[in-house]
């Protein structure tokens, strides 16, 4: 049912962990089966320089974790903020209909650690 | 890479002892058992024979026995047959809260109609207790449908006390046996059922038939209409080729449930065991003891089960998180919500089930890659660093 | 002797190409649709396969497809369901007094729940007419119910012109392809049917497997409560061999169907002009040329049927007499009563179906037997010395 | 479903035809099929000497009339009477449960026919 491209980035996902240091960080529950995900981010110059994760999830939503932070990671936040999940999911090579919804959450977590970056940096 | 199928409770292989049988009837004797002519006699025959069969396979009379397409039917049809040929007794029925959707869904719709339904709780182990079914009678209750054995943790309920309870109380009683028909020993006398539910492709038969004890002479009404076939308890063209597997599934069962049964307590518990001494955080669901002899299901703690499932898949271990039969995206298993595992825990449960094909060196796989999966998934996981 | 089956209409031998796509089911890829690991994927896809073919077979979409257990559940949850999830737009269903058992005792079983059932004449052949249905319909009616072809006389109904009457009142119609399927185009859009019933055992496809065509967005309920299986239409564990023997059988009838049903009509009128040729007072029921290619019903004067089945039953020629699904007591068929056919002629009616594996010998041989046969029985006979 | 014995007797039957000067006559419809056996007889010294069927009926119920006949000829008609269905069904090494009814037929025409015999005696 997953494409080679989800199965390579559950087996290997990229950028999974915690930065220490973290400018922004968001975690957010998936409204529809109660998985999560935890973004963390370092920020230079408006452009994420570095993007980690951690999920506790089924196998796409750590597939579109990894696929999302490697997405963002040098993008600058505006254009990181239009990543869609669509857009994952298609990175992916497609996801089952039934787990769309997975892909949401890595997207959700990173718009959250980008407001919170915001905020703090608003703050300051 | 080794294939391990450990995934027995969703379905099991056809024996092959059985396909052998059932394939005579598919390149040959294709008769239709209603037929006049030599065709429709020999198929009869053969269906007759599987009949006895089946009928000794659960202690009854082979007049007893209906076929059906599996165990969702059969649920169905004692349910819903119960209820419509007894509707002027009463209007109350009884059942757990942990069986099937087969019988859940069937009970949800019956209160639809007016009938009002009584879920019973179970304790942590998912047993329901025979005192709470008690408690539960009242003079309009007309119906008691309690499972034999859980398809998700694998517990075996009292369903002899409860049976005989039924009786003395003149109450119909209905057990689904599909998870333990062929397994441990399943008889009519004994669990004093009128109505008990199989499915042929949970022991070995193929799937697409089943078959539904209905207790000579209790209160029931067909809900299905046509042709007659079944002494028009249930018609339509048999499945001829099905019924004859499901008959000598049913004779391959009872020759060695015994052996069969100790081999696999064996390894079920080498499992068990073994997860419990190498992986720390993890905990049994479902009673200790008390349980089928091939029905592992353990909660690993900061573990989404999906995605652990899909790991031991990529190493070719099929397993499960939950039942095979609920949708896809119903993530914390209702039985055990209903046994009282917290939320986190229930939707971290692993069911592994053990089957005639299973080996020792399986286990010893199974035992050799699952705690690096867990651990690697554990160290993936939001909720793990908290407690680390 | 010679072996020579002619009731294709009871039931069909499986293809031997339909029965080894099948048997690679049942001896591997046995896994559980609902899983998740491989074993459920490979035969999830498998199934999938399958529905497209049937789709196909008769242009729906795949969507619209549901796998049951054969032809008498097909028109069961097609009534029922339609019956059902319309109540409040009224209570009334037409349908004819020559349908099938699965059709006919469904109504009357929904007759015992409040709805009020029309059961339209048919005329001598076997036909219902549009201005009786036009007729038949008020404001109450919510369901019609006509089959394509006529399981004992083989009589084609015009299903595309009710069909549109249907349509054109914003009535449902269900049609019964039980017959038809297989043997002459059936296209749910010509027919401008909601729901239509086919049974993989008619052709070629092996006993217990089926399907139900419900058009997009009608409406309609389920009939089976469970695990959510096809989309929650038919829960239940799958039959993915019958299924996928379903599809291939489909595939393989359609690849052919327009040179096997000429070469059937051949045969078929071989037989009927032989007959009428060589044996006096005999009688053709059914429609001359409105007709199933490879259906034959005479009625033999002076002659009890079943005696004259069972002759060539000694002879090695499988025959029937009315439909193989009729209880052994009812001798005089309702079909042939409906038509206005005489109780005696009625009673002497013999049905003899061709299929794939006969041939022109067959008939050959069916003719240089058949006249002798008739001959002694009606010498052994109490009603024929009056008329000699 | 049907015994040899049963095949044996409608593929041979025995005592078919109709006895043209025949002392007795009877024929009877099946209450539950509506199939339809007559019998006539000729009786000397209140002792069936001839006896003959035809019947519109089942195999069954043609086997029966063959083997019912064999039974009575040579007995007398007190011995006739006494023939059951159950007797009939036994001789031909029994009936499928649905197909008792047809024994019936046989027994029941002889019965007509003796009954006829008698009546047209009393007359004379
Ligand atoms: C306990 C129990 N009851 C009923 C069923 C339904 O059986 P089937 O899928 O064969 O219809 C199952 C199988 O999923 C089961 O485990
Ligand atoms: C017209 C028709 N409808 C329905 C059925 C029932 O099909 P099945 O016996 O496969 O359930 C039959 C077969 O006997 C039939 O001929
Ligand atoms: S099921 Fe929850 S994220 Fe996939
Ligand atoms: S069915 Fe009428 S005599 Fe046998």
């Amino acid at each position: 049912m997953y494409s080679e491209k989800v199965i390579d980035h559950f087996t290997n996902p990229r950028n999974v962990g915690e930065i220490a240091d973290a400018d922004g960080v968001g975690e957010v529950g998936n409204p529809i089966c109660g998985d999560t995900t935890k973004v963390s981010l370092k920020v230079e110059n408006n452009v994420i320089k570095d993007i980690k994760f951690k999920t506790f999830g089924c196998g796409a939503a750590i597939a579109s974790s990894s696929m999302l932070t490697e997405m963002a990671k040098g993008k600058t936040l505006e254009e990181a903020l239009k990543i869609t999940n669509e857009d994952v999911a298609n990175m992916l090579d497609g996801l089952p209909p039934q787990k769309m919804h997975c892909s949401n959450l890595a997207a959700d977590a990173m718009h959250a650690a980008i407001e919170n970056y915001k905020n703090k940096n608003a703050s300051s | 890479m080794r294939e391990v199928y450990f995934d027995h409770s969703a379905t099991t292989p056809v024996h092959p002892v059985v396909a052998e049988e059932m394939i005579r009837y598919i390149t040959g004797n294709f008769g239709n058992p209603s037929s006049m002519h030599s065709y429709g006699r020999t198929a009869r025959k053969a269906m007759e024979e599987a009949r006895e069969k089946v009928s000794l396979g659960v202690g009854a009379g082979p007049e007893e026995i209906v076929f059906t397409a599996g165990g969702t039917e059969s649920d169905n049809m004692a349910i819903k047959g119960a209820a419509y040929a007894n509707r002027n007794q009463g209007n109350h029925i009884i059942t757990s809260a942990v069986e099937h959707h087969a019988v859940l869904d069937t009970c949800k719709s019956l209160e639809k109609e007016g009938f009002s339904v009584t879920y019973l709780p179970v304790d942590r182990f998912g047993m329901v207790s025979l005192e709470s079914v008690a408690d539960a009678i009242n003079d309009k209750t007309i119906l008691i449908s309690i499972m034999h054995a859980n398809n998700e943790v694998g517990t075996i309920m009292p369903v002899p006390e409860i049976g005989r309870l039924a009786r003395e109380r003149g109450i119909l009683f209905h057990t689904d046996a599909v998870q333990s028909m062929g397994k441990i020993p399943v008889d009519v006398d004994e669990i004093q059922a009128d109505f008990l539910s199989v499915s042929g492709h949970k022991f070995y038969a193929p799937k697409g038939v089943g078959a539904l004890y209905i207790r000579q002479g209790a209160p029931w009404l067909p809900i299905r209409h046509g042709g007659g076939q079944e002494r028009n308890r249930r018609p339509g063209t048999e499945n001829v080729p099905g019924i004859v597997a499901l008959g000598k599934a049913v004779e391959l069962a009872l020759a060695d449930m015994k052996e069969e049964s100790s081999r696999l307590v064996r390894l079920r518990n080498m499992i068990i065991n073994g997860v419990m001494e190498k992986i720390p955080h993890t905990h049994l669901n479902g009673h200790p003891d008390k349980r089928m002899p091939n029905h592992v299901n353990l909660s690993f703690e900061f573990i989404e089960a999906e995605s652990l499932v899909l790991s031991l898949d990529l190493e070719g271990v099929a397993a499960s998180s939950g039942s095979a039969c609920s949708s896809g995206s119903e993530k914390s298993s209702y039985v055990l919500s209903a046994m009282g595992v917290p939320k986190e825990l229930a939707r971290s449960s692993l069911r592994l089930t053990l089957g005639r094909d299973n080996t020792e060196e399986d286990v010893d796989y199974l035992l050799e890659i699952l705690p690096a999966m867990v651990e690697r998934l554990r160290l993936m996981s939001s909720s793990y660093k908290d407690k680390h």
